[in-house]
């Protein structure tokens, strides 16, 4: 048998509570060696419980209710945990998805990086020390010597990502299973890494096996993808030919909704000529003052205007201070240095109560939906709380205005009665784009809108929003780190980097033709440009 | 090397082993045997000090009986006053001059010579003492002392400013010893823990406040009174007395053998008594002389039992028998005096304390108290209830007096107190029921509780009697106090508490009799006139 | 670094300060006149003196300063190293407390170091078996053990394994043996805090990706709560340690009187009762103060443990 | 086409929406938790008890406080279920009766705690700042004052019986809850639903009632069952050391410390109260840990 993994008709399901969730269902693919596999899905497909069933770390409420799951000739399907272990480190190792939260914060990189080694050379290694730096070295840390001395905390997302990587090598593996391995970085970030785990894994030729949501990920890195959706495989194939001509509808309807393939959207073009600004910056600059007398530039000199109806986007990495400014113009955070104004009224110095009346016209939608919305407030409450606050409706005319804003964000009015946990991630993001437009504003600021959700339900969401602004002609103000995004929906564009502005205009001009370095960088690093170059 | 160390242990187990049987018997069994172990409840944590000058504790009275010394002792059968560190006496016909004629073979353990000069010392020091802190307790027995006269080196003459017929009675007692002159060079805070050098058959090796003293045997003793059967040195050589407030922990050690002698400040409930004799315990027991446990009414101030037939209907509605039966057990005996039996002078109130509900009602019916709906009496709107004072933690007795009063319509409510609050509340009159005891084996002890002019609180002393009552009753102490003959002691005490059961102005709820449980072990434990023990006496069997 | 010890201590003083002022506010507001309390203690009641011997007995106990005079001077000699003299034990405070001190520390130290053994290893093992019966049975001991009241434990362990199987001495302040009962009783109810905060420590901590990333390198389920799990687990529980040693004192009050071992515990009780106002300063400024070092303590070594913590501002 | 004309059709949209009702909505939550079989017989023991402190006479015909000196300290039997004590008296009804004093006793206990504790925390948390601070250190000073010690000297202060030992138990776990709560409410401060509910021109005071508060809550209500079990200790405790409610009334804590002294003659008297007074106790703990639980 040359198959490095042979998967038969496996079924996973989920036991608990009394309640039995059919996970995976009947999913086949194999993996010969050095061979790149990428399975695709959303949440809830069941890509994370294979991935999970392939290392043999399956939750205990997790049962595998028939199939065959061979690993290196072995069938673990059944395998007792001894076993599985032997198996784990050696054959199959796992780069995890959020770097942030997978090194254990108490121990010294070095040390998690040598218990790997001495599990796979035994307790008396001679050549620990030496291993653990030119691992180091290898995954693209500086400065190994230094490094392997310092903890988690002490490391950026992207190399704690890469000590993650230098783990899963450690225990020289045949296959190791990258599990959505950049999806909490920044993107330049993202793309490096990746690179850089292509690399390596080429060079010792050994199999990977990448987790990911992001078809764009996906269609760079894989030879071959498995399409997933409800716990079934939908299509799978060689890479190429599954995203150049998809035979399922799933995977038409993905590839539609990526922004990164082709036939992204475009905003409605606006006229602004002769409007007045709706907000203005004016030389914004934000400097946060650290303990002993020392300070931090988040952001600084930064122009911008916003018109009626228009989109302005804001994009940067972590740290750009996209968010500082979005904070600044929203009255939360008072600019260092320069003017903000708001319809022409100075908002730069105002405290609360004077700003008040101001946000019946500025409303801000949440980054997360998970946690924009009260646990304890039905949909209802949630909606029409703005209105409530202002005391502008009461009685049976706020109910109505509730059911013409859910008509609005296109949700049924029997929503009104969920709560929160009762809702899916898209929804949520509706119920929170229609309390923002409770108090019908003028313009929206939109922190990274749709960053939390899944393709598809980015682009409805996305669809949504273009709609709402060519319907009410409410302008926006768009953060985000996701060019796609930026494209489906800016008029203007404002890139930052470490607080300063990198590149500034129309958007059609600045993404097609940057004339930044950096700004060719973040477009480069954006997943599936190698497919669709190509 | 490791062999090695093996090998050598092994030896040294194997050592261990055969030495151990060889030595065992002897040598151990020999230390215990003239060992003994007391355990109390717990020590007297308000007044920490075993000065007997100072001290009213019996526990530590028990313990300072066989330490200190006086002039005098007292026959545990007759209460007669006979020679100790005097060997005989004259009282001159006023009982204001005691000459003592002392023993001249009697030295302190730490070498002084007991002669006049002690006695004076002891005396004046004592005076002297009282005089700067007039509260303490020893100032009762010294009370009306005024000098003493050294006529030689082995006789003195104790001169009275004015008549105490209990004088005498105080020479025998604890609180008058005398301890050596070495003692009253030290401060009253330094006797008080422990350093108190007296003539006895044991001395204070050590003394830890609420956990427990030391007394070892003095040699060369000589000079016991003719109470104790042993005229030599003690048999035992080391006492121990620790304090273990826990009762069950206590009965606990008893049981286990690792105490000879249990000795709680309360009787032994019937339970526990079966349990102490089924284990081979010998119970001793001995009612304590002074006041029997009364309570004593509030009879002012318009309050409910300014009505001496209120009085006399709880008097009636207490039943004594069922709570000595209860609360102790079966053979314990029931209350019949204002006094204990063992005290000087006792009278009997016989049927006067006899339960009588039918009795009781009628009083309280006559008095225009009737039962109401709630099965509580009443008169004039107002129920008739009585605030009952406690200074700690509710006893089972107390709760069963609550309940035989309720039979009969009349609320006891229980106040418990810190012993603070107690005592504010006794000196305010606030409250219809209270309690106090003393212990001490002469009729006169009653007078530091219901005299008001001698007694610890005289708005207690008060209280007790009505205002037309309050004269006859000192005039009784008075006599009492200046008798100088037998007969006349009697005859005043006798009315004194015939008066006080009439009136309704002492309540009787039982004997106060103090219980020790002996193990096996302990041979000729006896009991002296004032409820204490002579530990020189006390063998210990193997 | 001494910036931040500095600030700490000052902070600690504080506290410590407002816990002797609070203590003497309360006890000062005891009802009933110390002097009378004194007085019937030597079996006198203060209506049987007149003023003028009422004067001398106040004197004679230094009750004759007023409220903030009392407490000016009692603070006063504390940062002198003198806490005062005894009302009722005739004797200087820390003379007392040097003599019954070690006894409650022997105790309390014992009792710590045994409930962090039961409480760890009971939460270890409740973490580590896998079986259902057992591991729900050991998750719910700590529930157990502090639901049952301390005192009624220490006697049902005495009647036990002092009276029944008589492997203890019941009570006694001598030799190891006799401090072993206690220690057991005292332990018990934080041993059972610990081991439930432990559990639920450990629950959290095994559902944190990096047990994930730990089990994928191939560690067995030994290996990865020994090196992942427990040190992450028990982070939550240094804290818990500083905040039980109050609890400890209470515990000591009970367990002291039921074992009749002469400790502070016990002293304090009787100290309240006999509103000895130097003595309850002392002891609760004592416990106060332990209280407060051992949370000091904590703060310190928390770096240690958890490297993410510093107090040092960061060098980069 | 128009937003509104993009309508998702969904069926049941043409019946009138409906509020679901606030005990609709418990019950449904509820519904798992009475599928857990230990926290079911948890419940009824808390309820038996609570009905019993309320209604003893519901479970037992007996007088709790008459003596009968002729079946003094009798072994359980058909009759007294829980056996009588050293004066006769039937000791199951005096649990029973008991149960009133000490549920009163640590409700007023940790509902005094809960009030104090729940202002300082919000005030501590919601302000912030100085405020935050001061509160803090007098915070620190209660936690570094031994509770017992702290009761001791309260219950000495103004009295003994069932409502000083309350307070003075109250004062003592007032931190616990402080901290919980100023903890919850720094926690929930920076959510972004309540960033949103000021942004949408929500006062301090509405987002604090509306939005703070009963996000707060859950812990806060967990450590609530959690120190009624602890508060009914202390209180035993400070029976024990002899600060009870005044007899003949008795609650749990001083039936075992009375029972104590017959632990080897007739050790029902304090094993059966206590034991009645641990399984309460564990079933609160039980019935907080199983919220806690649900709230994860």
């Amino acid at each position: 048998m040359s198959h490095l993994i042979d998967v038969q008709d496996l079924r996973v399901s989920y036991h608990s509570g009394g309640r039995v969730t059919e996970a995976v269902r009947g999913v086949s693919f194999h993996l010969q060696p050095g061979e790149t596999l990428a399975i695709v899905g959303e949440s809830g497909s069941g890509k994370t419980t294979v991935a999970s069933a392939l290392l043999g770390l399956l939750p205990t409420t997790a049962r595998i209710d028939g199939g065959r799951l061979a690993v290196a000739g072995q069938d673990i399907s059944h395998a007792s945990e001894r076993s599985k272990q032997r198996l784990r480190g050696r054959v199959v190792g796992l780069v995890p998805q959020d770097p942030m939260v997978s090194l254990n914060p108490t121990l010294s990189i070095g040390k998690q990086i040598g218990e790997s080694l001495l599990l796979r050379h035994g307790k008396r290694y001679p050549g620990l020390d030496a291993d653990v730096l030119e691992l180091l070295e290898q995954v693209g840390i500086d400065n190994p010597a230094l490094r392997a001395g310092q903890y988690p905390h002490e490391l950026s997302g992207g190399m704690r990502q890469r000590v993650l990587i230098a783990i899963a090598l450690a225990g020289e593996p045949q296959l190791i299973i990258a599990d959505e391995p950049t999806s909490a970085l920044d993107v330049t970030v993202q793309k490096r890494i990746l690179d850089h785990l292509e690399q390596l894994v080429r060079a010792r030729g050994i199999a990977l096996v990448i987790i990911t949501h992001d078809l764009g990920v996906a269609a760079d890195r894989a030879d071959r993808v498995l399409v997933m959706r409800q716990g079934e495989v939908v299509e799978s194939g060689i890479a190429r030919e599954v995203f150049s001509a998809p035979s399922h509808a799933y995977t038409r309807d993905l590839l539609a909704a990526a922004p990164a393939f082709g036939a992204t959207p475009k905003p409605v073009p606006v006229e602004t000529r002769g409007a007045a600004p709706l907000l203005e910056f004016d030389a914004v600059g934000k400097r946060f003052a650290l303990p002993r007398g020392q300070h931090f530039q988040a952001l600084q000199d930064l122009s911008l205007a916003v018109y009626p109806g228009q989109t302005l986007a804001i994009v940067g990495e972590s740290g750009s201070g996209k968010s500082t400014s979005l904070r600044i113009a929203l009255g939360l955070e008072q600019p260092s240095s320069g003017r903000v104004r708001f319809a022409g009224q100075e908002i730069g110095g105002l405290g609360w109560k004077q700003f008040r009346p101001l946000r019946q016209r500025m409303q801000l939608v949440q980054q997360n939906p998970f946690a924009a919305l009260d646990p304890r407030f039905s949909v209802y409450q949630s909606v029409v709380e703005p209105l409530v606050s202002f005391g502008l409706l009461k009685g049976r005319e706020l109910e109505q205005a509730a059911r013409q804003l859910m008509e609005q964000v296109q949700l049924p009015a029997s929503y009104l009665d969920r709560l929160p946990r009762e809702l899916s991630g898209g929804q949520r993001q509706r119920v929170a784009i229609a309390r923002a437009l409770a108090l019908k504003p003028d313009l929206l600021l939109l922190d990274e809108p749709v960053s939390a959700l899944d393709v598809s339900v980015q682009a409805q969401i996305l669809d949504l929003l273009r709609e709402l602004q060519a319907e009410l002609g409410v302008a926006y103000v768009l953060v985000s780190h996701d060019l796609a995004v930026v494209a489906s929906l800016a008029h203007q564009v404002v890139v930052l980097k470490q607080g300063q502005v990198v590149e500034q205009g129309e958007a059609r001009q600045v993404l097609e033709q940057p004339r930044e370095r950096y700004t060719r960088e973040l477009l480069e690093a954006v997943p599936g440009r190698r497919l669709a170059v190509a | 090397m490791r062999l090695q160390r093996t090998l050598a242990s092994a030896a040294i187990l194997l050592a261990l082993g055969l030495t151990l049987p060889g030595c065992s018997p002897s040598q151990p069994d020999a230390q215990a045997a003239s060992t003994l172990k007391i355990a109390f409840f717990s020590d007297n944590t308000q007044l920490v000090s075993i000065d007997p000058f100072q001290v009213y504790w019996i526990e530590h009275r028990v313990v300072l009986r066989n330490v200190v010394e006086a002039l005098t002792d007292q026959d545990p059968q007759t209460g007669q006053i006979i020679p100790w560190l005097a060997e005989r006496w004259e009282i001159s016909p006023d009982a204001r001059e005691y000459t003592f004629h002392l023993r001249k073979d009697v030295t302190f353990s730490n070498g002084e010579a007991f002669d006049a000069q002690a006695v004076k010392t002891a005396f004046d020091s004592n005076k002297a003492f009282a005089a700067e802190l007039p509260s303490t307790f020893g100032a009762t027995y010294l009370a009306g002392y005024d000098h003493a006269e050294i006529l030689d080196p082995h006789t003195i003459k104790l001169v009275l400013s004015k008549p105490n017929a209990g004088f005498l009675q105080a020479t025998s007692t604890t609180n008058l010893s005398i301890l050596a002159p070495e003692s009253y060079r030290k401060s009253a805070k330094e006797r008080s823990l422990g350093a108190v050098i007296g003539s006895g058959p044991f001395k204070i090796e050590h003394y830890t406040p609420e956990s427990g003293l030391k007394l070892v045997r003095r040699e060369g003793y000589r000079w016991a009174s003719a109470n104790v059967q042993n005229k030599g040195d003690a048999h035992l050589s080391t006492i121990e007395v620790s304090y273990v407030p826990e009762e069950s922990v206590r009965n606990g050690l008893f049981l286990q053998g690792k105490v000879d002698i249990l000795w709680p400040r309360v009787p032994f409930s019937e339970v526990d008594l079966q349990l102490l004799q089924r284990n081979d315990a010998t119970i001793q027991s001995r009612s304590l002389p002074g006041p029997a446990w009364n309570l004593y009414p509030n009879t002012r101030n318009e309050r409910i039992l300014a009505d001496q037939q209120v009085r006399l209907a709880v008097q009636k509605a207490i039943d004594r028998k069922s709570y000595a039966s209860t609360v102790y057990n079966e053979a314990f005996p029931v209350v019949d005096g204002v006094y204990d039996v063992t005290t000087p002078y006792f009278r009997s109130q016989g049927t006067k304390l006899a339960y009588d509900p039918q009795g009781a009602a009628k009083l309280l019916d006559d008095a225009g108290w009737t039962l109401g709906a709630d099965n509580y009496r009443y008169k004039d709107g107002k129920r008739l209830s009585l605030v009952y004072n406690l200074a700690g933690k509710e006893t089972p007795g107390d709760v069963l007096i609550q309940d035989q009063l309720r039979k009969l319509g009349i609320e006891l409510k229980l106040k418990v107190q810190t012993t603070a609050e107690w005592a504010a509340a006794n000196a305010a009159g606030n409250y219809d029921l209270t309690f106090t005891y003393m212990t001490r084996a002469d009729p006169i002890i009653l007078q530091t509780v219901l005299d008001p002019r001698s007694a610890n609180s005289s708005t207690l002393a008060t209280n007790t009697y009505a205002p037309a009552v309050l004269p006859l009753a000192q005039n009784l102490f008075d006599a009492g106090l200046t008798a100088t003959t037998p007969e006349q002691r009697a005859q005043a005490y006798g009315q004194l508490q015939d008066l006080l059961i009439d009136q309704g102005s002492a309540i009787p709820v039982y004997e106060r009799v103090w219980q020790a449980a002996t193990s096996k072990r302990v041979q000729n434990f006896r009991w002296s006139a004032e409820g204490f023990a002579f530990l020189n006496d006390i063998e210990v069997k193997p | 670094m001494s910036r931040y010890l500095l600030g700490r201590i000052a902070q600690a003083a504080l506290v410590l300060w407002g816990a002797y002022s609070i203590t003497y506010l309360i006890l000062y507001l005891l009802p009933g006149d110390p002097l009378s309390i004194m007085l019937s203690a030597s079996g006198m009641e203060i209506d049987a003196l007149s003023p003028e011997q009422l004067a001398k007995a106040r004197a004679f106990y230094g009750l004759d300063q007023g409220l903030l005079e009392r407490y000016v001077n009692l603070l006063l000699g504390v940062l002198q190293g003198d806490l005062g003299q005894s009302l009722t034990l005739n004797r200087p405070v820390t003379e007392i407390l040097a003599e019954r001190l070690p006894q409650t520390l022997a105790l309390a130290g014992l009792a710590i170091v045994l409930s962090l053994i039961g409480g760890v290893g009971l939460a270890y093992l409740a973490a580590y078996v896998r079986w259902q019966p057992l591991k729900v049975f050991l998750a719910r001991l700590p529930a157990l053990g502090f639901s049952v009241p301390v005192f009624w434990m220490g006697l049902l362990l005495i009647q036990v394994f002092a009276f029944g199987l008589g492997w203890f001495p019941a009570t006694g302040s001598v030799g190891f043996e006799s401090l072993v009962l206690p220690a057991v009783t005292l332990a018990i109810p934080s041993a059972a805090v610990y081991a439930q905060v432990l559990q639920r420590g450990f629950i959290d901590v095994w559902r944190e990706p990096y047990i994930t990333t730990a089990f994928a390198k191939g560690l067995s389920r030994a290996q990865v709560q020994a090196r992942h799990g427990l040190r992450n687990a028990a982070l939550p529980l240094l804290t818990l340690i500083g905040l039980q040693v109050g609890n400890t004192v209470s515990g000591a009050v009970l367990v002291e009187t039921i074992f009749a071992r002469n400790g502070v515990g016990r002293l304090v009780q009787e100290a309240v009762l006999r509103q000895d106002i130097p003595l309850v300063l002392a002891v609760v400024t004592v416990s106060a103060a332990a209280f407060v070092l051992v949370n000091l303590l904590v703060d310190l070594l928390y770096p240690i443990l958890d490297p993410r913590i510093t107090h040092a501002p960061k060098v980069t | 086409m128009t937003v509104l004309q993009r309508l998702i059709p969904v069926a049941g949209d043409a019946a009138p929406w409906r509020p679901r009702r606030r005990l609709q909505r418990l019950f449904d939550q509820a519904g798992p938790l009475l599928r857990r079989p230990g926290f079911v017989v948890a419940l009824i023991l808390v309820l038996f008890t609570l009905v019993a402190a309320l209604a003893p006479w519901l479970f037992t015909q007996v007088d709790p406080y008459a003596t009968q000196p002729s079946a003094k300290l009798l072994p359980p039997s058909a009759l007294h279920w829980f056996g009588t004590d050293e004066l006769g008296r039937d000791l199951y009804t005096r649990v029973l009766y008991g149960a009133r004093l000490s549920v009163e006793a640590a409700l007023l206990a940790v509902g005094l705690a809960l009030l104090s504790g729940l202002g300082l925390g919000i005030v501590s948390g919601f302000i912030g700042g100085r405020v935050d601070a001061v509160i803090m250190r007098i915070v620190d000073v209660l936690l570094a004052l031994p509770g017992l010690l702290l009761a001791l000297a309260i219950v000495t202060a103004i009295g003994f019986g069932t409502i000083p030992v309350a307070i003075a138990v109250g004062v003592g776990i007032i931190p616990g809850f402080a901290r919980t709560t100023r903890a919850e409410v720094l926690r929930i401060k920076t959510l972004p639903y309540v960033e949103a509910a000021r942004l949408g021109g929500a006062s301090w005071t509405s987002t604090l009632l509306r939005h703070v508060l009963p996000n707060a809550w859950g812990p806060v209500a967990v450590l609530a069952t959690l120190d009624i079990g602890a508060a009914i200790l202390a209180t035993a405790g400070l029976s024990f050391l002899g600060f009870g409610a005044e007899p003949p009334a008795a609650e749990w804590g001083t039936l075992i410390a009375n029972g104590r002294h017959f632990l080897i003659t007739a050790p029902w008297v304090s094993l059966l109260p206590g034991l009645f007074l641990v399984l309460v106790v564990f079933s609160l703990n039980h019935i907080a840990r199983t919220f806690e639980e649900i709230q994860r």
